[in-house]
């Protein structure tokens, strides 16, 4: 028998009410706490810390290694940054920031997963749409590409996009600290939605099928659709993801598209820990903290740094560090408690495995 | 939470780097100047793609706040560098630029390299209302009261360049372009100058700068069999195309001019085959026989040592625009940001390695020499000088003496 | 032998078929893994399939569960042609299998497991009753929680065969139900089997012939992809041919 | 006529090319299933090992064809024993190591190098086809290219490490029953691979910038071409670089390259989806 400490359902709760009590703490408390400009950077942060869940989301529950995740937070800040220039008020940029990249990965995703294309190849054709898409928009220089009133602006990109605010007054956007509490609002509530989606039985199944695509077939589960559905939803967290980055500088480019920008949010994934929510979004906190830190010096290449990491965790800690200290966590919980805990006491919680 | 705590740490540590490699320190506290340091900010791509071009500009920047100190600092207080290296990435240019406006609050902001990250940065600066100057050779037309840009702008370069192809080579253009907003604006100055001459363009192709590939460019230029070629190709991987250019034996078929040519290390690193020849206008050339000139690099070499060849007007503007705000901010008395720039638009002028240059208060860009001219075995040989060249590209409609609150990019009108 | 008899006796009126193939062939390159097999099972019918390594047992199972698409032949199940349609469209139409290396969600509890199988279109509360209904069936209540990868491969195979009940499918296949089970836990399996015969059909592969015994009245069996014999238990065991089967592959 | 033979010319240094930036990803994927991210930078450290040499005055065909190989195939052992080694069998692990190496390999060189475009000359001079000019050098493209498609061709078809290389694709624990150990097999697979890209890197670092990230504009193309040539390294090599080759010069002709890049990259795409095993996945699967 399981002792209540340990049961998979307990930790679980568990672990989704601290961090949701530790989100909230943020939201509130930063705009007592910080500066402006601190204020605009933990912004950035959240931004990114959502295009950690959307990745750590696909990767680590559904288990499709998507390479080209960028192409969705690009698309997401493009048609944000498009239609709220166009239109003015934020309300339905921001719907379309989610819906775009949503509908794309619903083609892309359709083609891919209905097209019987195996793991790895996934991973090489996300990988090239991503960099289709780069090279397409980094075309679009010259005032004859043009979305309606906005200029796509090829590789400068959009500058000045306006900011987000309360439906119905578009005139009035909100300052620094009102987007602050729209983008790790947010966050938040995407984290809370995304448990919702795992706890539910399509957040289920959907788990169950990275685990084993064959018996959940045997059962009677089309896993076609269900990663398809997964990845439309990872595509539209990302894009939000894009639409609260296109937020955060007032400007987009074709950047966002690329390789470099799929390539940092693997990593954030990586380092916090496959398999986990919470990880993808400390992830994204490090280690935007180390690039921006390394912007500051010159002793060591940011590049040279990043590649250090990334394949440091591969060797050494592959399961990420919210695992590692989840476990560390757990072992001394029970050295204090006399009783003894079951074998698969430091084993995680039952869906927040990947491999 | 304690992130913005570091920052601060480490942006005066890094300031107090910058100011302790200058001399001036020890000089500032013997006058007693314990006085708030005046800040300049400074935003410049150390490393990356424009790493090459960023890093010249970043000694440049110390060389000249070194200068500075040493004659006292302004209003009798040191002045403070702050620098980023942006890392030729465009997110930490928006990311660094909130920092400096918003958590470091400096006095004013040098740098930015391409208009893409110029355009990125201007209205994080706009809404900051922190003085800002872009001090590169760019496509023109910025018209910004927050802004002064003191590069050269192509009614200044590009026009010269047109007006030697049609004198000596032909009628017929074929014009290459780097695909963003530089190399668009610029091809459209040289279409205009070109059918002012009373030439034609045959041609006009745009690459985004990833592309390094061009024997399909070059096919399509010999199929429209121009007089010669006009290149606004920009960075290192189009430096590509001047070596096929070269492979594929054109060279002794076509002529080329160029915009950008030659801003970089293109002269000692490539072949004088590939490079001969091409002709270029800017605001300066590192051999320009100037005592000024003369002075600048030498300055910079006993500084940064004697490897420091290939300075060219990126840095001399970059010399440029701190010693403007240098000289509006003594004329102010003030470091305030509508002061100085009332005083610059009253039309200061200094004297410069580029000779005498002016500031136009309307346009907010610079009157100034620019010069022709084309390598030679790894030296620029001069063609012409045009002394006190006006922008007229930012001048024709850009009046911010009129109309302050004007805030666009002109570019050239075609159809006219 | 038999500890009961089923309900339904061989010999019985003849019974509509439930699954009906008709030579169904499947070619790996040059390799005939399956050759015109012909195959009737009947509703609510235990038949067992036997045959030495590689005679084609498990590529037939591969083929009516979908996850083979056979080179030739119609396969029906009922009134449906379910030939090289999806695996998860056939499991829909009622037809649930246990593979021959157990095919179970690792890192998933136990519940968890029989909870996706019994989940699919049925109301929470329902799904809750049918995973409760089976941990206890098979005596699964007690490590209901943990993970199945740290599961021993005869727990394991539990997991598995409480999955396939709890996708309550008509049809049930069992490749090797028995193999790696301890003497008390087969004969468990063969009372469960016998139990699961009241209501449902089932195929069962199995090599353990103790066990086949226990459970089986029909056998077919099979050889270099073709059926050899098909007939009552008893027959198939004094058959010579099969004898000359096994024994050679033993010998070979 | 002249422009035709001008743009058969151009396809043709297409094909060339793309077989050069092929070749070493497909060796290392064909034989271990690894998927090398840190390819581009393997041909990025056969240009600098290209530019080093001939900058220190060594013959620029030693410099540009001999030296890198030997030199990139080094580095690629070793990174092979200090890092891949311990990741065989986990597929998406080796390719996040092989982007860390990547990563790192661009961070090293900026910081030994400096992020600066260098460049070495063409060492040949020039080609009219009829009133056109082409570069000589294109030759030079095309008869690497075609010299290493025949060697790895030679290599796998008459030597004993070919039979044992292709063993070990077939069955690695059949090959283990051969008496040779998998391990080092995989371990001149890597090298031999890494040193295709330093050859790569090498023959075409005078008609590209030389730059720490130089490898980025390779990576995608190289990647799609393997996948689109499926398991027949040097038959699938050469049809895909073929078939991509010529859509993408002819497609860049009549637009721009950009547009060249995108068609080649959806055309593989679409190639990959109706033959998911690439083209020797399907037909040609004797060959290899």
């Amino acid at each position: 028998m399981t002792i209540p400490l340990s049961s998979a359902p307990w930790r679980s709760a568990a672990g989704f009410l601290a961090t949701l009590a530790l989100g909230l703490v943020i939201l509130f408390g930063a705009p007592r706490t910080l500066d402006t400009f601190g204020l605009v950077q933990w912004t950035g942060f959240a931004a990114l810390a959502m295009f950690g869940l959307s990745q750590g989301f696909i990767w680590g529950f559904a288990g499709v290694m998507s390479f080209g995740q960028a192409a969705f937070l690009g698309l997401g800040g493009y048609a944000y940054a498009v239609s709220v220039i166009n239109i003015g008020d934020s309300t339905v940029p921001v719907l379309l920031a989610i819906a775009v990249p949503m509908l794309f990965a619903a083609i892309l995703g359709y083609f891919m997963f209905y097209g019987r294309i195996s793991d790895a190849y996934i991973g090489v054709i996300t990988l090239t749409v991503s960099v289709i898409l780069f090279q397409l928009v980094n075309a679009t220089s010259g005032s004859q590409y043009r979305i309606g009133t906005a200029e796509l602006g090829g590789f400068n990109g959009i500058p000045a996009i306006p900011a987000l605010n309360a439906p119905g007054f578009p005139d009035e956007p909100l300052d620094n600290e009102g987007i602050w509490y729209a983008a790790m609002g947010a966050l938040v509530l995407v984290y809370v939605l995304l448990r919702a989606v795992l706890a539910s039985r399509f957040g289920r199944v959907v788990v169950a099928i990275r685990e084993n695509e064959t018996r959940a077939q045997l059962i009677g589960y089309d896993p076609r659709l269900y990663k398809l559905l997964a990845f439309m939803i990872a595509a539209g967290v990302a894009g939000l993801a894009g639409c609260l980055y296109a937020n955060w500088g007032g400007f987009i480019s074709p950047t966002v598209f690329g390789l470099s920008m799929s390539a940092q949010v693997i990593i954030y994934v990586l380092v916090g820990g496959l398999g986990t929510l919470v990880g993808p979004m400390l992830g994204a906190v490090l280690i935007q903290a180390l690039i921006i830190a390394a912007g500051s010096q010159s002793l060591l290449d940011s590049n040279l740094g990043l590649g250090l990491v990334l394949d440091g965790f591969v060797l050494l800690v592959p399961q990420g560090l919210v695992p590692v200290i989840r476990t560390l966590g757990l072992r001394l919980l029970q050295r204090r408690a006399p009783r003894p805990g079951p074998a698969d006491g430091a084993a995680g919680l039952a869906t927040e495995r990947a491999r | 939470m304690t992130k913005g705590a570091m920052n601060r740490r480490e942006a005066l540590k890094l300031g107090m780097a910058a100011a302790a490699g200058s001399v001036a320190m020890p000089f500032v506290s013997r006058s007693g100047l314990a006085a708030e340091p005046i800040k300049l900010g400074s935003l410049l791509d150390g490393s990356g793609a424009l790493g090459l071009e960023g890093k010249r500009m970043i000694e440049t920047t110390e060389y000249a706040v070194e200068i500075l100190n040493k004659a006292g600092g302004l209003l009798g207080r040191p002045i403070q560098l702050i620098a980023y290296d942006t890392q030729s990435t465009m997110q930490l240019y928006t990311q660094y630029a909130q920092q400096l406006a918003l958590k470091d609050k400096v006095d004013v902001i040098q740098g930015g390299i391409t208009s893409a990250s110029r355009e990125a940065i201007r209205p994080i600066f706009g809404r900051s209302k922190t003085l800002y100057f872009y001090n590169t050779q760019y496509e023109g037309g910025v018209c910004d009261r927050n802004v002064f840009c003191t590069g050269s702008t192509p009614a200044q370069t590009v026009n010269h360049i047109v007006d030697y192809a049609l004198k000596n080579w032909g009628k017929k253009a074929y014009i290459i372009a780097a695909d963003y907003n530089y190399g668009h604006i610029t091809a459209s100055w040289m279409t205009k100058f070109m059918k002012d001459g009373g030439g034609s363009v045959a041609g006009t192709d745009f690459f985004p700068l990833d592309v390094t590939n061009f024997s399909s460019a070059i096919g399509r230029i010999q199929q429209a069999q121009p007089d010669l070629v006009l290149s606004a190709l920009v960075g290192a991987n189009h430096s590509g195309f001047y070596r096929q250019w070269d492979a594929a034996g054109m060279k002794a078929k076509i002529p080329l001019a160029s915009s950008v040519f030659g801003l970089g290390d293109e002269l000692t690193t490539m072949d004088t085959s590939t490079t001969d020849g091409i002709v270029t206008c800017y605001g300066w050339y590192n051999n320009l026989d100037t005592p000024a000139s003369k002075a600048f690099v030498s300055g910079m070499q006993a500084k940064f040592g004697a490897d420091v060849t290939d300075l060219s007007e990126l840095d001399t503007a970059t010399y440029e625009g701190i010693m403007f705000w240098a000289e509006g901010v003594k004329k102010a008395g003030s470091v305030e940001r509508d002061k100085v720039i009332a005083a610059l638009e009253s039309g200061i002028s200094i004297e410069s390695p580029t000779g005498k240059v002016t500031m136009d208060g309307a346009t907010h860009h610079t009157i100034r020499n620019t010069y022709l001219a084309r390598p030679k075995n790894r030296k620029w040989e001069m063609l012409a000088t045009f002394p006190d060249s006006f922008p007229a590209d930012t001048g024709g409609a850009c009046d911010l003496l009129k109309n302050p609150r004007m805030n666009k990019q002109f570019t050239p009108d075609l159809k006219g | 032998m038999s500890a009961a008899l089923p309900p339904t006796g061989l010999g019985g009126a003849p019974l509509r078929p439930l699954i009906e193939a008709r030579g169904v062939t499947m070619r790996f390159g040059g390799v005939t893994a399956v050759a015109g097999v012909d195959f009737t099972l009947g509703e609510v019918e235990l038949r067992c399939l036997i045959g030495p390594n590689g005679a084609g047992k498990s590529t037939f199972f591969k083929i009516l569960t979908g996850q083979l698409k056979p080179t030739e032949g119609r396969i029906a199940l009922r009134d449906t042609d379910i030939t090289g349609a999806e695996p998860h469209a056939i499991a829909r139409l009622g037809v649930g299998i246990k593979t021959q290396v157990p095919n179970v969600f690792n890192g998933l509890s136990v519940r968890e497991n029989v909870f996706v199988a019994a989940g699919r279109r049925k109301s929470l509360a329902r799904t809750r009753a049918i995973v409760d209904e089976t941990l206890t069936r098979l005596s699964l209540t007690g490590i209901a929680d943990r993970m199945v990868g740290q599961l021993a491969h005869g727990q394991r195979q539990w997991v598995e065969i409480a999955t396939v009940l709890a996708q309550e499918p008509e049809l049930i296949l069992l490749d090797e139900p028995a193999a790696g089970m301890t003497h008390e836990e087969v004969h468990r399996t063969a009372a469960l089997i016998r139990e699961i015969n009241r209501t449902h059909a089932l195929i069962v592969v199995e090599h353990d012939m103790p066990f086949i015994r226990m459970i089986a009245k029909t056998v077919t069996v099979f050889n270099q992809g073709r059926i050899l014999v098909e007939d009552s238990v008893d027959a198939v065991l004094a058959d010579r041919r099969v004898r000359d089967v096994y024994l050679g592959k033993q010998a070979g | 006529m002249d422009l035709a033979g001008l743009i058969a010319f151009n396809v043709l240094t297409g094909i060339a090319t793309l077989v050069l930036i092929t070749l070493g990803l497909g060796v290392i994927y064909g034989m271990m299933r690894i998927i090398n991210l840190a390819h581009g930078e393997f041909m990025m450290l056969g240009a600098y090992t290209a530019v080093t040499a001939s900058g220190a005055g060594v013959n620029i065909w030693v410099a540009m064809l001999i030296l890198p190989p030997l030199v990139v195939g080094a580095i690629g052992l070793v990174l092979e024993r200090t890092v891949i080694r311990f990741l065989y069998g986990r597929m998406m692990d080796t390719m996040l190591a092989t982007w860390g190496v990547s990563l790192g390999l661009i961070g090293l060189v900026t910081t030994l190098y400096g992020n600066v475009v260098r460049g070495v000359s063409t060492p040949v001079g020039s080609i009219d086809i009829g009133r056109y000019g082409a570069s000589l050098y294109s030759l030079v493209i095309m008869a690497t290219a075609l010299g290493a498609l025949a060697a790895m061709f030679g290599l796998l078809r008459f030597t004993k490490f070919g039979l044992i290389l292709r063993a070990t694709m077939q069955n690695p624990r059949m090959a283990a029953a051969l008496g040779v150990q998998p391990n080092r097999i995989y371990m001149a697979t890597f090298a031999l691979g890494a040193a295709l890209a330093g050859l790569a890197g090498g023959v075409l670092a005078p008609i590209s910038g030389v730059s720490p990230a130089m490898g980025a504009a390779y990576i995608a193309r190289a990647f799609i071409t393997v996948l689109g040539g499926g398991p027949a390294i040097v038959t699938g090599t050469g049809l895909a670089s073929g078939l991509f080759g010529t859509i993408n010069e002819l497609v860049s002709f009549k637009t721009t390259p950009v547009i060249g890049d995108v068609a080649l990259l959806v055309a593989a795409i679409l190639l990959i989806r109706v033959l998911p095993q690439g083209i020797t996945g399907r037909y040609l699967r004797r060959s290899l």
